[in-house]
């Protein structure tokens, strides 16, 4: 049976991603500059408000929110960047044998150590 | 196929990948230097370390040395963790002040 | 080991007083002071061979990596250094028994920790316990004149430190040269004063190298025009901080040019030997100037010191065999009589309430033993024949003249100027009108009379029998100008 | 990397495919939406949409024209340009995505070309897939920022918080995966099951993992918080009219439609199905190698697209089936559970692997193909 | 090793620690952990010359740490410093205090972080090592959250440090473009032979090098990339920038020291030795000129920090002495830490009671506190540089170093700066003995007895460095 996975892996490989970026790229600005150029335009004061269910908008729209979502994000960054550490891992897990998976279980004890105690502390606690 | 990588990236000429980070690492350093919002400044350094981060790569696949891609690896997980202590550096003072510019930040004197 | 000894026992006495609270502070820390006295007599009495040896050597590693060891000894200058010191803190201690100081245990501790200072600093036979003890000493008078001064004493005792600090550094820079030059040919390096001594340098090294250690000796001396510091801290800080300044200290100044700087640069001397011996008398002259036009007491005495020890400068800097030996025999002298001086001008001022000699007059009915002891110490700083000034300042101005005749009838006139501001005070304050205070001042009290006799047996001893002293620094200082002149 | 090689894809085969590939994403993107309310009819047993043309089927179209013609609307205090970027962001990164999706094995023409069923084919193709799915939450950000609305605002958050907590696990998930097939491009964990078990066998839980994380990932029911209309009106996208709008939606089901590839591909064989070596062999004998290979492969895709329906059902099934998260419970979800339970799987994994697995990787396709690559074989 | 991985897992244990109802027992086994890991220290050595030889074997990518006898001494001093200076962080120890765990642990970290610094053998632990310390900075500066000039502080020490480590890092990936290693032997190596070797490589490596230089600079606040260093110590909590000043400036120049001789050493000397002089010039007189104009004891200790980094930039300007340099950065930054603490320890607890930082919120503190005067007074005078404290001896070797080099006219330039310098160190003395408290802080300052045990400790070492330096001569014989 023939294969289709390529040995060898070239820059030219990449090519295509810029078509097909070229291609969604044409499709979106078509539908922008189409629906522009075909809706109708009627603007109003009132329309233009933001919409706060009928009732007059109050104050600045863009408000500090809760610092729980920021929270979450830099744990994410966190995380992530560890989850990094695991591609190449996974990936040779195999070569790597016994020695790469002990270290790892290493690594991933203080990540769950980590993880752990935000737990404890209260990131969750959506309520306070 | 590991061995193929390097392979790919040496078809482009060594001294592109390093005056793309030089001019990336500039970039940075000029916000810093000129940008008064710290958010942006802290992105600058951010642009710093990527372009570190590429010069690494690149020289660590004309070498065919994997040291140069690990110490990348180090950079990002080291570059993440500033980025929460940075980001909440800068929450914290936003809390306070309402705003992130530098130049507000006067109650120490340079 | 005595040196050691010498050196730790105040240490240790000033230490003891950190549990001692109140008048007790200061009888023990009297005490020890007469135990250093006695211990420093038991040296003198110990030296039996050459004077001009060290004795009671200490020598051990104290930074072997550098080759620098803490060498301690004594020859016969530092024996009648250490001995004036040993002799002058006990009176000084006594002196101060009039005065309540706040916190007595920490203020007695501070002498007896500047005495251990000073000590070292004259029994120091390496260039970096020397500079070690050179500091240590200005630490404890930092803190008394500052602590316990007078209303001007945080602005006047900061001059005085940065001036001396200042000068020291640029000392110790100088003995951080030679200490490398030590290691130049090869040897292994050291900071010892024989292999100082032993150094063979360019007369162009020598000649800087005199200007930075002469600059901290200077300083300390004081040499014009680096004396501005001087009067104003002699009038601000308290009466046992001004007599160990100007008892003792100034002597540090002198011996280290003696020890440190003549042997060593020779030809950095003789370069440089004119313009000090100019600015020596200068500071004679301007001392004496300055002196005559005082009306604090303290400050006569401060700029009358001056003007003395521009002439011990002038004298050591002829470098004459005589001029050392009357230098020697004049620092003494100087140390017995300023001393005096101070303490008398701080006895009267105990009792009147004032140093201004035109608020005083008429003392002298009231007060006989004062006036003589007074009079005593006065006619000895003025030199009068028999006298211990007398010799000291004979000794010099022959070795002035010997350097140059101008010079030396200029410098003579340290003793004409002496005599007309010093008597003048005397028949001011002493004699003359009859003040408020004449009737009602007491005379000497016990404890004032033994600081007082003491001294005045000191003052006729040098004066009449010399030949008590110059015997032990003679040897000494014939090894010293045998090195000047190599 | 010159110009000539650029001008050679563009006329080359493979640009068919891959314009093929992006017309089949935004067609069943489009029909999805059909899709969507005729499950949803069919589950509630009430009737869906049934006037635009035979069954409704031409109500995608009328719904596209609607959108177009829609009055295209800013709202005050808006950042134009942002409100404008935040739907073509959402848009452009959900079309990327299916590039790197193998749809089929390759196909043999005439003249001796192999056209390969797959936009494209990089070593690295599931990571492009992370990276081009994770660039979309800017859409949803961007624009809920941009215009000047709480409830919008809110959402955005919402999704951004929500995509971040998910990914975490997902890309665990993932890894666990990654130990069994050792290799990141789609395509050969595609092929490692052509002649294996689907990954489903050894990755039972690491499927529940990321089928769960699949549907936070896409904002579907019960994950649906950064847009439910109980509590935000409208989420993220309050305020946006017009096709806009419409890009939104579609993003949506092009990322439903992504996802369900990748499950399908990573889990699920992607293009095998049982017995093809059988069929392979049989048409061999019959009609030749490059007949057989060829049909072998249209059949692949066959079955791949049927695979891609069910989970695209399943989408919609859930969705009309189950009630929505509480925000908290979500973030609760997924950080203590999902996010141990991932790392569960990939200790578990890695112990099965080390102690019962062979040393070598499950199949190593690289060794298996002919070192020339394919075009030489095939220009036999 | 073992002291590093004690750290960790103590410092994590501690952050769960910090869920107990009741926050006394952080600070007592905070202690006790850093005197477990000193004590630990003395014995976590290989130095042994077949361990020398396995490293110079196997070098590559294992073995990037090495705790040779230099490692020790120097974790010695971090960890002492650390030790000495904790105790007075007591008035943080409070149940209703929700960070405190973490303030240790943090603690605990960035001695981690200072401890691979000083330990290194490959640039990817120095930079790791760099940045644990520096993270956990960045958040201790920061961590008075209500106070505006401790966040500002946090904020400029933060956008200072990380752009330090862009400069660093990118002088890192230079070196490894032009010399293909990381391992700092291999690294030093290759710097030696590449001017020969390959012309075309060398301009990388020359501005590597100078990147490198310029990245540790900011890290070790030399000037002229000192002018965060003010207004971070200035905001940061007083413990904090007594941590900064003493555990992190001691980890810095350790580490760049050895970065310079291993990596740097040999035929490129005179290509990066200007640019470190200059640095070393500009340190100096910006530290003691900046320090005189200061009213802020806290500033002037800023100030004088950045002097201090100054004279230990002599030794390393002095490198080619070898062990001479070493021994005098050894020496030297054990007395500034020793004296630094003293100073900040007093500092804080005057903070405390009288809510001032400045030199008239010292006055008077002799008749309330005649220890905790003392104490600052001794710590002045060592800082000074005057006979009887360590600070003498440190300077005399820093001296010795460099005259040993030759470097007579930066000796005097060094020595006419640290004239100066005695001049804003009296001031603290002045105020404390020779003026009276400020109307409503005649009350004395609480000191506790483990403060007062810890500042007799801190006296009693710097005097007796002072009188004894020979004690730790030879220490670190082996490198």
């Amino acid at each position: 049976m023939l294969l289709a996975t390529p040995v060898a892996y070239q820059p030219a490989d990449y090519l295509p991603i810029l078509i097909q970026f070229g291609l969604a790229l044409a499709f979106v600005a078509f539908s922008m500059v189409v629906s522009h150029l075909v809706g109708p335009k009627r603007n109003s004061k009132v329309k233009d408000a933001s919409f706060e269910c009928g009732i007059e908008s109050v104050g600045n729209a863009r408000t500090p929110i809760s610092v729980k979502y920021f929270l979450t994000a830099i744990l994410f960054v966190l995380f992530d960047v560890e989850v990094i550490f695991m591609y190449p891992w996974a990936v040779n897990f195999r070569e790597l044998g016994m020695f790469g998976f002990v270290e790892m279980l290493m690594f991933m004890g203080l990540l769950l150590a980590g993880f752990y105690y935000i737990i404890k502390k209260g990131i969750l606690k959506w309520q306070n | 196929m590991e061995q193929t990588i390097p392979e790919v990236i040496r078809t482009v000429p060594l001294q592109h990948y390093v005056f793309f980070a030089a001019a990336l690492f500039s970039i940075g350093v000029l916000g810093v230097l000129t940008r008064r919002n710290a958010i942006i400044i802290f992105m600058c350094v951010e642009l710093m370390l990527n372009a570190v981060n590429v010069l690494l790569a690149a020289f660590s696949a004309y070498r065919a040395d994997p040291n140069g891609q690990v110490f990348v690896f180090f950079i990002m997980a080291v570059a993440a963790a500033e980025v929460a202590v940075g980001l909440g550096i800068i929450v914290m003072i936003y809390r306070n002040i309402q705003n992130t510019d530098v130049n507000l930040l006067d109650r120490l004197k340079w | 080991m005595l040196t050691a000894l010498l050196l730790i026992w105040p240490v240790a006495a000033a230490l003891l007083l950190h549990f001692v609270r109140g008048s007790a502070a200061r009888a023990l820390a009297f005490g020890a002071s007469l135990v250093e006295l006695v211990l420093a007599l038991y040296a003198a009495f110990q030296f039996q061979t050459d004077y001009s040896l060290p004795h009671f050597e200490l020598d051990y590693a104290w930074l072997a990596s550098a080759g620098i060891h803490f060498h301690i000894g004594m020859d016969g200058l530092s024996l009648l250094l250490v001995l004036l010191t040993a002799f002058l803190v006990p009176l000084i201690l006594l002196a101060s028994f009039r005065h309540d100081y706040e916190n007595p245990s920490v203020f007695y501790a501070l002498v007896l920790f500047m005495q251990s200072g000073l000590i070292g600093v004259f029994v120091a036979l390496d260039a970096f316990v020397f500079y070690f003890f050179w500091e240590v000493a200005l630490i404890p008078i930092y803190f008394l004149a500052g602590v316990w001064g007078g209303e001007r004493r945080v602005q006047v005792t900061l001059k005085f430190f940065i001036y001396t600090v200042v000068g020291s550094l640029l000392m110790l820079a100088g003995f951080v040269y030679l200490y490398y030059m030590t290691g130049a040919s090869g040897a292994a390096r050291s900071s010892d004063l024989a292999a100082f001594y032993n150094l063979q340098l360019s007369a162009q090294e020598q000649s800087w190298l005199f200007l930075l250690i002469f600059a901290a000796f200077a300083i300390k001396m004081p040499l014009f025009p680096l004396h501005s510091w001087q009067p104003d801290t002699y009038e601000q800080a308290p009466a046992p901080a001004t007599m160990l300044l100007s008892g003792i200290m100034l002597k540090m100044g002198i011996y280290g040019t003696l020890r440190w700087l003549l042997p060593v640069v020779p030809l950095g001397v003789s370069r440089w030997v004119a313009p000090v011996m100019v600015l020596a008398v200068v500071g004679i002259i301007y001392g004496a100037l300055i002196a005559i036009r005082q009306r604090d007491m303290k400050r006569l005495i401060a700029f009358s010191s001056l003007s003395h020890v521009g002439l011990m400068i002038a004298g050591m800097f002829s470098l004459t065999a005589v001029g050392l030996q009357g230098t020697v025999i004049q620092m003494l002298a100087h140390g017995v009589n300023v001393v005096g001086m101070f303490f008398i001008a701080d006895i009267i001022e105990r009792r009147t309430g004032t140093r201004q000699i035109p608020e005083l007059g008429g003392l002298t009915r009231a007060t006989p033993l004062l006036s003589v002891t007074f009079l005593v110490i006065l006619l000895g700083t003025v030199a009068l024949p028999l006298t211990n000034g007398f010799v000291g300042e004979f000794l010099l101005l022959m070795g002035v003249y010997q350097f140059n005749p101008w010079l030396g009838a200029v410098a003579g006139l340290t003793i004409v100027f002496g005599a007309v501001y010093l008597l003048r005070m005397f028949q001011r304050v002493m004699l003359g009108p009859d003040s408020s205070f004449s009737a009602v001042i007491r005379d000497l009290t016990g404890a004032e009379l033994a600081v007082l006799v003491p001294l005045v047996v000191m003052v006729f001893w040098i004066g009449l029998f010399p030949g008590t002293f110059m015997h032990i620094s003679e040897p000494a200082v014939n090894k010293l100008l045998v090195l000047i002149n190599r | 990397m010159d110009l000539s090689a650029l001008t050679s894809l563009v006329i080359s085969w493979q640009s068919l495919v891959i314009l093929a590939v992006f017309g089949i994403t935004l067609l069943i993107a489009t029909y999805s939406t059909y899709a969507e309310r005729v499950v949803a009819a069919f589950l509630q047993d009430r009737v869906g949409p049934d006037r635009a043309g035979p069954y409704g089927l031409l109500q995608p179209l009328a719904d596209a024209v609607k959108l177009f013609t829609k009055e295209e609307f800013f709202p005050a205090g808006s950042n134009r340009a942002l409100f404008v970027f935040g739907p073509c962001l959402a848009m452009t990164t959900a079309l990327m995505a299916s590039a790197v999706i193998p749809f089929g094995n390759t196909l043999l023409l005439n003249n001796g070309d192999v056209v390969r069923l797959q936009a494209i084919e990089v070593n690295i193709g599931m990571l492009y897939v992370f990276g081009v799915v994770s660039l979309g939450v800017y859409g949803l950000m961007i624009g809920g920022w941009a215009s000047n609305n709480k409830f919008s605002l809110l959402g955005a958050i919402r999704a951004a918080a929500q995509a971040v907590s998910y990914e975490l696990a997902m890309g665990m998930a993932l890894i666990a995966l990654l130990m069994v097939t050792g290799t990141l491009s789609l395509q050969k964990i595609a092929l490692q099951q052509y002649d294996g078990l689907w990954n489903i066998v050894y990755q039972p839980l690491g499927f529940i993992i990321f089928i769960v994380c699949a549907f936070a990932e896409t904002n579907r029911t019960p994950f649906d918080l950064p847009e439910c209309e109980t509590e935000l009106v409208g989420g993220y996208h309050t305020e946006y009219s017009s096709m806009k709008m419409g890009l939104y939606l579609f993003a949506e089901y092009i990322n439903v439609f992504v996802a369900s590839a990748v499950m399908s591909t990573l889990y699920f064989g992607g293009f095998s199905f049982p017995g093809e070596h059988l069929l392979y062999n049989s048409l061999t004998s019959s009609q030749g190698e490059l007949f057989a290979h060829n049909v072998v492969t249209i059949l692949g895709t066959v079955v791949l697209f049927a695979k891609i329906f069910f989970f695209i059902f399943f989408f919609m099934w859930v969705r009309w089936t189950l009630p929505r998260f509480r925000y908290d419970q979500l973030m609760r979800l997924g950080w203590t559970m999902l996010f141990p339970l991932a790392i569960l799987n990939i200790i578990l994994t890695g112990a099965f692997i080390l102690f019962f697995g062979s040393k070598a990787p499950k199949l190593d396709v690289s060794k298996e193909a002919a070192p020339t690559e394919i075009r030489t074989v095939a220009r036999r | 090793m073992l002291s590093i991985i004690l750290l960790s897992v103590s410092g994590l244990a501690n952050l769960f620690l910090g869920f107990l109802r009741s926050n006394r027992l952080i600070l007592p086994l905070v202690l006790l952990v850093l005197a477990a890991v000193l004590a630990i220290n003395i014995f976590d050595v290989d130095n042994s010359s077949a361990a020398l030889a396995e490293w110079a074997r196997t070098g590559y990518l294992r073995n990037m740490l090495f705790f040779d006898q230099y490692a020790r001494v120097f974790t010695g001093v971090i960890v002492l410093t650390a030790l000495l200076l904790l105790p007075f962080s007591q008035h943080y120890v409070q149940d209703d205090n929700p960070n405190l765990a973490e303030f240790y642990s943090l603690m605990l970290f960035s001695l981690v972080g200072a401890i691979m610094m000083v330990s290194y053998t490959n640039i990817l632990i120095l930079f790791l090592g760099i940045e644990t310390l520096s993270i956990a900075m960045y958040v201790l500066a920061g961590s008075d959250k209500s106070n505006l000039r401790s966040n500002e502080a946090a904020l400029k020490y933060f956008l200072m440090g990380s752009f330090a480590t862009g400069i660093l890092l990118f002088g890192v990936a230079l070196l490894y473009g032009a010399t293909g290693t990381f391992d700092l032997m291999q690294m030093g190596a290759a710097i030696r032979a590449l001017p020969t070797a390959d012309a075309t490589l060398a301009p990388m490596m020359y501005v590597g090098i100078l990147l490198m230089l310029i990245g540790i600079g900011f890290k070790i606040s030399a000037a002229p990339f000192h002018f965060w260093t003010p207004d971070v110590y200035e905001g940061a909590p007083t413990i904090f920038t007594g941590f900064m000043s003493t555990v992190v400036k001691t980890a810095g120049v350790a580490g760049f020291f050895k970065l310079l001789v291993v990596a740097f050493g040999g035929d490129t000397i005179p290509f990066w030795l200007p640019t470190l002089t200059t640095m070393l010039v500009l340190t100096l007189l910006i530290g003691n000129v900046g320090a005189v104009a200061q009213t802020s004891v806290k500033r002037m200790l800023a100030y004088s920090s950045i002097s201090h980094a100054g004279y230990l930039l002599l030794a390393l300007v002095a490198l080619r002495s070898g062990m001479l340099s070493a021994n005098a950065i050894f020496f030297y930054s054990l007395a500034y830490s020793l004296a630094t603490v003293a100073a900040f320890g007093v500092l804080q607890l005057v903070q405390n009671q009288r809510q001032r930082e400045d030199y008239e919120g010292l006055n008077g503190l002799a008749r309330t506190n005649p220890l905790l005067a003392l104490a600052m007074t001794i710590s002045m005078l060592s800082l000074a540089g005057i006979p009887l404290t360590a600070g003498f001896f440190g300077k005399f070797q820093l001296f010795n170093a460099a005259a040993q080099e030759g470097y007579i006219g930066l000796i005097v330039f060094a020595v006419v700066m640290s004239a100066i310098g005695i001049y804003y160190y009296l001031r603290p003395i002045i105020a404390m003995y020779m003026r009276p408290a400020v109307e409503g802080a005649e009350a004395p300052v609480p000191v506790t007895g483990l403060q007062s045990v810890v500042l007799v400790v801190l006296m009693g070492l710097t005097v007796l460095l002072g009188v004894l330096p020979g004690l730790l001569d030879g220490v670190l014989n082996v490198q």
